[in-house]
């Protein structure tokens, strides 16, 4: 089935696009012309807004709540609080993770900027005078901020509504691995290294924030739900349940969105209110977030506090690795990990290295923040486990006193060692790790950098060369292991042939940007010999679109893609019988060339796809359904595993402390490549926001539990000032498993290039006794640092 | 003095832009403030109580009180004692913590505010009682 | 509530509106001209999501009233091609793979347009900080660049057409 | 975000601005640029009651050099001002701080006495002004004065300006040659607010001395202002390393940094230090090149 073939050259002509063209996007012209569809761009008849009070307090009791001076404000209609809710059951939800949610509180509010109660009124702006005017009594309560803190016995109890038996602030433990081999191994190391490294909380903060319209019509009895939704179908099974309306009357549509990066998987209170508001008012009720809702209520990444132990021979042969983690997950696990992986696919955090030992526990905690561990272009902690391991792997270079290179070389999986199973139980598919490194190293001139650096160094001037060989584990997932909330984890493609050889496809997965109705064109001209603009591509409608979980973790190409080429294949099957019914062939006697099927020896006896097409419809054999269609749900047999390896260079002023990224080379393998302009697009974005958490962005809260980063005054994402001009390489080893060899791209730089841009720091500072610095790395952190060892200007 | 400072309308009107105080019974009252610096500020409901500690020694005020969107919550405790002049000394110390919109999106504005009213606070309070 | 009227050309044309002092232009655009090609990102003039042209100088249009455009020249994106003519801009956008969820696209093509009439031949670095007040989330502004410098060019084009022929720099 | 509602006036005439002043005492704030303005009132972290718009009043963004010196006015964009011959002739301290501004956007449209009279703790232009020794001109009905840049900016958000004024003018003086300034900004990302800001004027004598120095420092305390023991430490030295590392260590004894999301006080009073000896060799190499 697989036809996993190197692809490094397209098989069809620029004007077909299939795989390996540098196709324009299809979408474009919308957008460059102002006439994307966003949801604050929908206006229905006769709609309502919505806005929400918000607590100003991480943790307090709420005594009452006065919405009588806001119910006189002329077109405030309604105000919804959680006791409202609480009539119908609707004040707490399910997570995604299984945990539960408050919509609205009923009597604590758990975080601050938390959604107390909801107005709605008949213009965005009398709404938020409604806000303004509502009036919420509140006794504070104590607030726990720090995990290590809530985990501590005598600390209280966050959640008492999990009942007597859980009268703590610990949710799970998750462990992979083998403990005791580990240890024993970490005991006969030679070189053990240990560091606590923290992963801050961040925020993906997508230009577009969240929303949407709840559109109830009584008479039909019809919910459509206008969102901005990476996983609409998943969203309409969670609402018909949570909400008891029969699924088939619920629509949820996701028009164009600007920028997703995981934080609209999660259904967050606004979106449910907006559902509670049109069904009470039975009027199209809109809901939009502003910035500040946006960075201080919705789900954040990270959050993570990592002990990781790595063990190894004098010569630098990694024998082991151990690790230990606290997770904050804030008030509720809201984390969109499969079920059975609370921690994400952390434990890929052996890396791209060959050794035997590892093992990993992770201890999910709550804390009076809003959910974490949710999404910041990577949603299943793999950005977390490339930090570990690969500043543990500087640290060990540099403490035996070898060039990072060589000793990421030396430990490197062997491209004849795959498929292979790394001690907690993965199987990569495919990797060429050396390479990646090889080209990498030579791209960015390695060994005159570090000439130059020591030349710098000798006159006091710190720069820092930092390499990142990262694996990425993306492509949820194969259905034995991967659910959420039951619903396995498989994705889908509908293809549909007209008569006139014009084709329309709707596949499960919605795009947020990354060009889904070029790509998946693509996939469908290699495979049928369609042009591209003959193709359109549809989704994000549950209506029409089949069941899909949705775009996130890297696993469109990795699941949809595939179930697009599988689509494709069944429609040439038939195709072949229509052929050779046409050609008055034997089906074996037919030969797939560029589009069209044609008898072996005789190339001028042949029938052009759209020739076929339109016999399907025309002239299709006696005892053949007509019609030429097909439908595919992928289950992938296994994940993908692209790789690359990352090389930064840094400069830092030894006055101020900045960091200045003067060179960044990213070396990607992704498999087989659908166009390369894109796959280059996505890259090029991933990086950024691997760039920004490593300089720039932090969440962060006092003790009160107030977000500090409340606005983009203070939420630092970088401008095309500070952002590297990035150079790209790539190198090709096709999924041996995915139908066209392709594997995922769009998480694989956020996930590789911070410990690239961390190790590059550190590396600048080695010689001064510095072995590790949390990103992120900012000017002041740095400067301490300096200060401390007296090296400031 | 101590009568003063355990007055609820006489101590609470010094509070940081109060514009209107009202005693509920003797130790509780309610006031209205606009608090903030320059024109920047945000009206706030307070609830406040005045707590004797050790009476005609030590008393303490507390307040909490909430605009749309933020929360402040103080606490400040005065502590009397014979002056070396035969006059009364009064110490104070204060702790006041904002919550919300006023601490979150308007950190980089807020820092340093707080103290500055309560310092402006007990500036008030020393005025009326030499005047 | 009280309203003022307000009169004011929107891309060539002449507007006008009933309008609450505290509408701000970006909501005068999307929600009273349902033009909703101009977007809000932040509330604080940081993203430039909402960058539209004000009598020709760019401008964050969360940070204007809609009363304080009054009388003046506003340029949104929907008046940045001419029919079916797309501008060159817009073009170079869509050739250089410089947009990928098209959210900051608009601002970030106004405030493009404003930088190249006032230095059509910007360096790199000038253009980065030409645009230091537009963020993007998705394509790490690489391809921004190069499409403002292929469209640099292309304006450049006819202008070089009375000078001495030079090599047009292909970007 | 949506303001809360306000009235709004856009006067024609100063006259006019200047009678509303006194009319609606207290309840009128101005509205100039409005880059500072509209993201509090969006946050509702203030809340006037009226808004009066300048922008249609003739004269208020002239810039023009007289005998006193550069005179500018308070509506004069940061653009203007970066792109004006005259500054780019003879005040490239002017022409550093007003490039360094927020952003293309906000200096498209943010003016510099919208900046004065708003006094963010963090703003570029008070330290440029305290830096030169300038004069801020007031008008209200009764007349005009000017107050001192070393007197006006009081505290956070609090400026010398009554309520019935409207800031019109900034008088920089011309300093004698030999002289040179320069301003040093220390900023996360580009168009942040300043980590710290230094603008720095030095004159030198016949001797080839310091003369005269300014050193105006924002973002490192309540207000802007001037670190006259810097000062102090430059007149009647070489302009040397040791030097403006002198004055670099006054500067930051005399600052009064918060700690925040930029860094701990600690921090701030080095980045003092050593953005003022940044800022006074730029100014020295200038001074030097009108000798």
């Amino acid at each position: 089935m697989a036809d996993t073939g190197l692809k490094e050259t397209p098989q069809t002509t620029e004007a077909v696009g299939g795989m390996g063209h540098s196709v324009k996007r299809k979408e474009d012209p919308r957008f460059i012309r102002g006439q994307g569809e966003y949801i604050d761009d929908l206006v229905l008849p006769g709609m309502l807004w919505l806005d929400i009070v918000r607590s100003p307090y991480a943790h307090a009791t709420i005594k009452g709540i006065d919405a009588s001076e806001a119910l006189k404000i002329p077109g405030v209609l309604a105000v919804i609080t959680g006791a409202d809710l609480e009539k119908a059951g609707l004040h707490w939800m399910p997570t995604l993770a299984g945990d539960k949610q408050m919509v609205l509180p009923t009597d604590t509010v758990m975080y601050q900027s938390q959604e107390v109660c909801a107005v709605v009124a008949t213009s965005r702006y009398i709404a938020a005078d409604g806000v303004a005017a509502v009036l919420v009594d509140y006794e504070p309560l104590p607030v726990i901020v720090d995990p290590f803190k809530a985990l501590e016995p005598d600390a209280f109890v966050l959640r008492p509504d999990r009942g007597p038996d859980k009268a703590n602030n610990h949710i799970w433990h998750w462990e992979s691995g083998d403990r005791a081999a580990t240890d024993t191994a970490m005991e006969a190391s030679e070189v053990r290294v240990s560091e606590d490294i923290y992963i801050p909380r961040i925020h993906v903060a997508s230009i577009e924030t969240c929303g949407c319209i709840a559109d109830w019509n009584a008479t039909r009895g019809q919910m459509t739900l206008h969102m901005t939704s990476q996983a609409p179908h998943a969203i309409r099974t969670v609402l018909a349940l949570v909400s008891g309306l029969p699924e088939q009357n619920i629509r949820v549509k996701t028009h164009d969105i600007g920028g997703g990066f995981g934080g609209k998987v999660p259904v967050y209170p606004g979106y449910v209110l907006a559902v509670v508001a049109s069904l009470t008012v039975g009027k199209p009720v809109k809901w939009i977030e502003d910035r500040s809702e946006n960075l201080q209520a919705d789900s954040f990444a990270r959050d993570y506090h990592i002990h990781v132990e790595l063990g190894a021979t004098k010569a630098g042969k990694i024998t082991s690795l151990k690790v230990k983690t606290v997770a904050d997950h804030g008030y509720t696990d809201a984390a969109a990990d499969p079920s059975k992986f609370p921690a994400g696919l952390f434990n890929v955090i052996t890396g791209s290295y060959d050794f035997d030992n590892a093992f990993v526990e992770v201890d999910g905690v709550y804390t009076n923040k809003p959910p974490g561990g949710v999404a910041y272009r990577c949603s299943f902690r793999v950005t977390e486990a490339v930090h570990a391991i690969e500043r543990m792997v500087d640290i060990l270079a540099h403490d035996i006193g070898k060039d990072p290179a060589q000793l990421r070389m030396e430990n490197f999986i062997q491209p004849d060692q795959f498929p292979y199973k790394t001690p907690t139980g993965w199987s990569y598919d495919s990797g060429d790790y050396p390479r990646a490194l090889k080209k990498a190293l030579d791209m960015i001139g390695y060994d005159d950098l570090r000439k130059e650096q020591l030349e710098k160094r000798a006159k006091g001037e710190l720069m820092g060369i930092g390499i990142s060989s990262f694996t990425e584990i993306v492509g949820a997932g194969p259905s034995h292991d991967f659910d959420i909330l039951g619903i396995k984890m498989f994705d889908s493609c509908e293809i549909r042939v007209h008569p006139t050889g014009k084709v329309l496809a709707r596949i499960g997965v919605q795009t947020q940007g990354q060009g889904h109705e070029t790509t998946f064109a693509q996939i469908i001209a290699e495979e049928l010999g369609f042009p591209v603009a003959d193709i359109k591509i549809e989704y994000g409608d549950t209506d029409t679109a089949p069941y899909g979980l949705g775009t996130y973790a890297s696993r469109s190409t990795p699941v949809a893609g595939a179930a697009t080429a599988i689509a494709a294949r069944k429609i040439r099957d038939k195709s072949r019988k229509i052929a050779a019914h046409l050609l008055e062939a034997s089906e074996d006697d037919l030969e797939w060339t560029n589009g069209k099927f044609s008898v072996k020896g005789s190339p001028d006896k042949s029938k052009t796809i759209q020739e076929i097409a339109f016999a399907a419809y025309t002239n299709h054999p006696a005892g053949m359904e007509a019609g030429l269609e097909a439908v595919d749900y992928y289950d992938p047999p296994n994940l993908t595993f692209p790789f690359g390896s990352y090389i930064c260079v840094v400069d830092i002023d030894r006055g101020t402390g900045q960091v200045t990224v003067r060179r960044f080379v990213a070396v990607d393998d992704c498999g087989n490549i659908i166009n390369p302009m894109i796959v280059d697009g996505q890259i090029h974005g991933g990086l950024t926001m691997g760039f920004a958490p490593s300089l720039y962005e932090e969440i962060s809260y006092d003790e009160l539990g107030n977000n500090l980063a409340g606005t983009f005054m203070d939420y630092l994402l970088p401008t095309a000032v500070e952002t590297p001009a990035w150079e790209t390489g790539k190198t090709i080893t096709p999924s041996p498993h995915h139908p066209i060899g392709a594997k995922g791209v769009g998480e694989s730089a956020t996930v590789g290039a911070p410990p690239a841009i961390a190790n590059a720091v550190v590396d600048a500072l080695w010689h001064l006794g510095v072995r590790n610095i949390d990103i992120p790395m900012t000017p002041q952190k740095i400067w301490a640092i300096l200060n401390e060892k007296g090296v400031t200007a | 003095m101590w009568a003063f400072v355990t007055n609820p309308v006489e101590a609470g009107s010094c509070g940081p832009g109060v514009e209107s105080v009202e005693a509920s019974d003797a130790t509780h009252f309610k006031a209205r403030a606009k608090v903030g610096i320059g024109f920047i500020n945000a009206r706030f409901n307070l609830d406040g109580e005045m707590v004797s500690v050790t009476e005609s020694e030590v008393a303490e005020v507390k307040a909490h009180g909430q605009a749309p969107g933020s929360a402040v919550d103080g606490t400040a405790t005065m502590r009397l004692s014979d002056g070396p002049d035969g006059g009364t000394t009064m110490n104070w110390s204060a702790d006041v913590n904002i919550s919300g919109t006023l601490a979150s999106l308007g950190a980089r504005l807020i820092e340093g505010t707080a103290n500055k009213m309560i310092g402006q606070t007990f500036v008030c309070m020393k005025t009326k009682l030499e005047a | 509530m009280t309203t003022q009227h307000i009169e004011l050309t929107v891309n060539g044309e002449a507007r006008e509106a009933d309008v609450e002092p505290r509408l701000l232009l970006v909501h005068l655009l999307r929600d009273v001209f349902l033009m909703t090609g101009t977007h809000i990102g932040c509330d604080t003039s940081n993203c430039g999501a909402c960058t539209v042209l004000v009598d020709g100088e760019s401008a964050k249009s969360c940070t204007m009233l809609a009363v304080s455009a009054e009388g003046r020249s506003i340029k949104t994106i929907e008046g940045m091609a001419d029919g079916a003519n797309l501008h060159a801009l817009q073009q170079a956008f869509w050739d250089q793979h410089g947009l990928q969820c098209g959210f900051c696209t608009p601002g970030m093509i106004m405030q493009a347009s404003w930088l190249l009439a006032r230095n059509p031949d910007p360096t790199d670095m000038e253009i980065r900080e030409g645009i230091a007040g537009n963020l993007c989330r998705c394509t790490g502004y690489v391809n921004i660049v190069k499409a403002i410098e292929q469209a640099a060019t292309e304006l450049r084009a006819p202008a070089s057409t009375d000078a001495p022929a030079e090599p047009a720099v292909a970007s | 975000m949506i303001p809360a509602q306000f009235d709004y006036v856009r006067p024609a005439a100063l006259h006019e601005a200047l009678q509303i002043l006194v009319d609606r005492q207290g309840d009128a704030k101005i509205l100039s640029g409005g880059y500072s303005l509209l993201p509090l009132l969006k946050l509702r972290l203030a809340s006037p009651a009226l808004l009066v718009d300048i922008r249609d009043i003739d004269g208020l963004d002239d810039i023009v050099e007289t005998t006193n010196g550069l005179r500018i006015g308070g509506r004069a964009t940061h653009r203007q001002i970066h792109e004006n011959p005259v500054v780019i002739a003879g005040y490239p301290l002017l022409v550093d701080a007003a490039g360094g501004i927020g952003d293309p956007q906000v200096r498209n449209w943010g003016t510099i006495g919208g900046s004065c009279a708003h006094a963010d703790p963090s703003s570029d232009w008070p330290a440029v002004l305290i830096a030169t020794n300038a004069s801020i001109v007031l008008h209200s009905v009764s007349g005009s004065r000017t107050v001192p840049a070393r007197g006006f900016f009081l505290d956070t958000f609090q400026t010398a300006i009554e309520p019935t004024e409207l800031l019109t003018e900034v008088i920089i003086p011309r300093a004698p040659r030999p002289s040179g300034a320069a301003y040093a900004k220390l900023e996360r990302r580009a168009g942040d607010f300043a980590t710290v800001g230094v603008a720095a004027q030095l004159s030198l004598g016949a001797d080839g001395r310091i003369s005269a120095a300014g050193i105006g420092l924002t973002a490192v305390a309540e207000a802007p202002f001037a670190a006259t023991g810097a000062e102090a430490a430059l007149v009647g030295h070489e302009p040397n390393e040791a030097t403006f590392q002198a004055a670099g260590i006054a500067a930051a004894a005399e600052s009064r940094p918060g700690t925040d999301s930029h860094g701990p006080i600690e921090y701030k009073r080095a980045m003092v230090k050593e953005m003022v000896v940044r800022a006074l060799r730029s100014a020295a190499t200038r001074a030097q090149a009108q000798r």
